[in-house]
């Protein structure tokens, strides 16, 4: 079947982080986004949530150039301060319509 | 007192919390389900409020006036105090001295109840609008704080409406101010039928409390290792500042016409620093502020320091302010 | 009647979920977590089974016989009445009709809880064994609705067997039929000792229910955005339909020999529509019914109709049919 | 060490499908599936479950034929009435005889 | 006998256990969430903890000596009679004798709650400090097996510093010792002031039990599938093994002075087969043993066996060791 | 802007392992992880777990060596007797430096 080669952003940072993210993520061109509660460990340690360690997981399906601005957003918002960990995935969808 | 303080420590909540501690130093992987715990948080807050309500029904305005303008005054003055010590004395940042004083300026409801089982163990009823005045004293110090934090910092501050609704939506706002509104309306009549499992002085109440504890104590536990991080300065803090803002309470408290309960518990409001409305208050308004010296002050040091020590000297101090005991 | 609907609406359950609802329009971001939501309806559900199970020991096959018959014709007749009040007055298609027809034609257990609570605080007790009646009603209406919209909108509607199975498995059917054999088994010494904890009409299962109406008004809030997505037939028909099913409930109860209490109780799972049971039935079976329209209608609609006025007003219906009050 | 490429079809759908699709899966070839319970929002919104937004995120390594396989049978049955999105994405796995 | 056996086939929560088996048996999905299944398992444990601290604190150290020795001893002899019955008569390799055997040389908490219900229930009070012998028993049989097993397999055996600490600070030993200690240190009046929610007699923690029950039957239900991989041998294995050490349990539990009631408990715990702390020390410990033989055993054929006939037939022989009934 | 390619290796094993996996990818170079609860089957079917079928996924991003590492460790040591899958992931993040 015919299938679209498209980016995945998965993004892992602080749960307090959710709803503001989320709202970009739109506002960026993201057309959905799906998310798991998690934890983890990295360099930072720290975080403000009354459970350390707990994060959550949003993953974002969206064409190259709304990766690319997803990435800058969040490299130039979140890195200094916060717990989180962004990355893009080489992904291939079936219906690429929906994801614009 | 050291017969109070014997009486407090052997209290279950207090063992149940030093056990938690245990459970982390021994490196125990046990902790509650996150839901377990949330939701036990839940039916205590909303105990809480519901109780308080059908309390509330009986008061007259006239005796609430006065204390509830205290509380005012200690959510207006705790923060600053808080701020001006951690900024001059303490030598810290904008964004960490106005963090902190916003956690000192909000107040713990886990302490309240603690303050609350332990003077009414003490033979010393509190009256019944005090869950009123916790929730006088949840936002403001977050906010003043907060303000000074953003304003000083010059930290291009969030829209202060988005602040505003954050915490009055928060879990603890929804579940005590509705619960005061619901146990308001219901009446005695309704209120009899639940009462055995929302009474804050039952045995549901207080048995699910220990099991709340000992979670507390595991996540104080955790934060153990942090407090070298914190250093010198910020651990005296987390104990000196509790007494000042405790003794400042009771006594703000007693003047306001508290009885001996009722002052113990504010002051034991005033001296608690929050620890579930503030931190992501502080952590989407100051990010640069550095989320393990407040949090590790608010979980690891006051909160222990006020339901082990605390409580009994504000008890004290209030005796004394009545000119009793 | 204005009373009764005064002390209804004051009633700690309806203020909780009256307060779920404003908790979404102030757009909190408040909720009970999944499993505890889960698990106490697992407690409702259960204790329901269980209490009816130790009632059900002591009645007579003949008590039950006739109102076990009409509530299994009101499960033949609702799922049909709300069918063709959708097909052929609203003009609904036959997906959304079958769909939507399916959850009328079933039973919202806490509705039943919710009616069997007021009932109570009326003082007009109701049988015991009105817990049996729930699970008669629970499964007709959806197999009946949904094998007319698989008839009718031709899908290659997927296996009966598999439904059936869905349906009887679930975790309602589970924790009523399971409790009430557990119930009936045990035998009144074993109900005696765990009484406190399960009794419908005790403190521990009214306080938990208000918790769950507190997230039900929760569910329901967080779907209102919905409500004018469905439009003002539905919105109509998720008020008006209640009535007529939840008159002729109270009408065929009172004849069957039910007293007040018991009328108004089958009233209100007349008049109550399923969204625990029905909603995953409909969306597996009738994949093309919009479940917008149905969860919308259901949760948010004639829910909190029941819960609000209509239970009252059965009850009223419930005094006239055996002519007093 | 040798590591084989193969196909990591991951499906988010609603929670009331997960039986279905994993005996699905399990019929066209799969030997196995990891799932994990999460939340999200698409261009749809609605779908039968009491708490809105909740979904199954269903991950199954398999070989490209049968990766294949699923994407067609999941974009015949799935895409026009469920709340539902299916990815591919390439990864590679020791022990490769195990998903075959 | 007979009756004894139909009176605990009746019993709350050994049909609320069958009704979980049947549940998987019918293939329904329903299942408790397993955040509440392990809040109702922390509950009940620290339940049991507190409640036995308390009653300890009125126990002389005299009364206590033997059957902690007794229990010690139970604790030596039980893992290696269940080892070298694999091992030799049954042929099991080294791995899965000896994995096994740490079930059977450790506890069930829950067998050992529903062995004390099922005793108070006959009127055969036990003596206050049976939780203390509960954790006596839970760990030596687990190092013990674990220890034969390493040498006579030479698996690289981990440290045992590691596996010591794993068992010593698990869920089990931190809310029983715990509770213990903290039930010992409270004292009476702050014991009567959460003793209804704490008190293992009492209705809320016999109906939290029932709960727990229909989701081990559950658990249970849904490893039938197993029984055939385990076979015959393993089969038998599960009933006889627990008759023989129930047997031996409740003789030198009468033997050590213990009453009707606790030699009847001191015996279903030396019947008992652990499936909380045993699993993962077994696991981690000896991976080539296979788990499917020992979560089997234990969950789905010695736990349904001991609640559902051996408890009263410990009972009995409890009786006949004291001459009575 | 200037993203690094790096793997993530992603582990789907038996819960009882995650603490000392933790440490083990510590050892052997991880500089953090993320770890998702999740549940499924594979070819193998039981663990030992209270709850059948439930385990967890662990995700850690890591320059290629070390991901070779990681795979090489995690397959001598628990394909033989756990319930256990891992596989590799191209992945390509901001801030490179943060993972090595
Ligand atoms: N190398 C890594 N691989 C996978 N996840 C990571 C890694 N480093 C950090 N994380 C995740 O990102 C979160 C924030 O990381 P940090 O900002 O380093 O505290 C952690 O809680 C982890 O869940
Ligand atoms: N662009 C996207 N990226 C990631 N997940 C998505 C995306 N669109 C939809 N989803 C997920 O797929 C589910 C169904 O989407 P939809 O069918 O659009 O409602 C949503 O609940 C999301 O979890
Ligand atoms: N083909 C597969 N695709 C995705 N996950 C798998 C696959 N095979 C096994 N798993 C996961 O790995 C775990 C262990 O597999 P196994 O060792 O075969 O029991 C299972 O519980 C699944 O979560
Ligand atoms: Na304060
Ligand atoms: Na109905
Ligand atoms: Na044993």
């Amino acid at each position: 079947m015919n299938s679209t080669p498209l980016k995945m952003v998965v993004i892992v940072a602080e749960p307090v982080l959710e709803s503001r993210l989320v709202t970009e993520l739109r506002e960026l061109g993201a057309t959905g986004f799906s998310i798991v509660d998690g934890r983890g460990e990295g360099s930072r340690h720290a975080h403000a949530s009354e459970l350390p360690g707990s994060n959550v997981r949003i993953e974002t399906i969206v064409p190259d150039d709304v990766a690319e601005r997803i990435m800058e957003h969040v490299s130039a918002h979140y890195f200094t301060n916060w717990s989180f960990i962004a990355y893009v995935i080489n992904v291939a969808v079936a219906r690429g319509a929906k994801y614009t | 007192m050291n017969e109070i303080l014997r009486v407090n420590l052997l209290s279950p909540i207090a063992l149940a919390f030093v056990l938690g501690v245990i459970t982390r130093v021994i490196r125990s992987e046990f902790t509650l389900p996150k839901e377990i715990y949330q939701g036990l948080s839940i039916y205590l807050l909303w105990s809480l409020g519901l109780h308080g309500g059908v309390e509330l029904a009986h008061a007259t305005f006239t005796e609430i006036a006065r204390p509830a303008g205290v509380t005012l005054l200690i959510g207006c003055i705790t923060p600053i105090s808080a701020y001006l010590t951690l900024r001059y004395i303490g030598r810290f940042g904008e964004a960490d001295s106005a963090g902190i004083a916003a956690h000192y300026g909000s107040v713990s409801a886990v302490t309240f109840i603690a303050a609350s089982t332990f003077v009414k163990g003490m033979g010393a009823e509190p009256e019944g609008f005090m869950p009123t005045l916790l929730t006088l004293l949840e936002s403001p110090g977050i906010h003043i704080a907060l303000a000074i934090g953003a304003i000083r910092s010059g930290a291009k501050s969030r829209p202060t409406s988005e602040l505003l609704h954050e915490v009055l939506t928060g879990r603890t706002m929804i579940l005590l101010v509705g619960g005061l509104i619901v146990g308001f309306l219901i009446g005695d009549k309704n209120w009899k039928v639940i009462e055995p499992f929302y009474d804050t002085k039952g045995a549901i109440f207080r048995g699910a409390l220990c099991i709340f504890m000992l979670e507390m104590g595991i996540l104080a536990g955790s934060r153990l290792g942090d407090l070298k991080k914190v250093g010198p300065f910020l651990l005296a803090f987390g104990m000196i500042m509790p007494l000042i803002h405790g003794a400042l309470g009771t006594w703000l408290g007693s003047l306001s016409g508290l009885s001996v309960g009722g002052a113990t518990m504010l002051g034991s409001m005033a001296a608690s620093a929050s620890y579930i409305a503030a931190p992501p208050a502080v952590r989407m308004t100051l990010p640069d502020a550095n989320p393990t010296y407040y949090l590790t002050l608010a979980l690891a040091i006051t909160f222990p320091f006020n339901v082990l020590v605390g409580i009994p000297i504000y008890f004290k101090l209030a005796q004394m302010a009545h000119g009793v005991g």
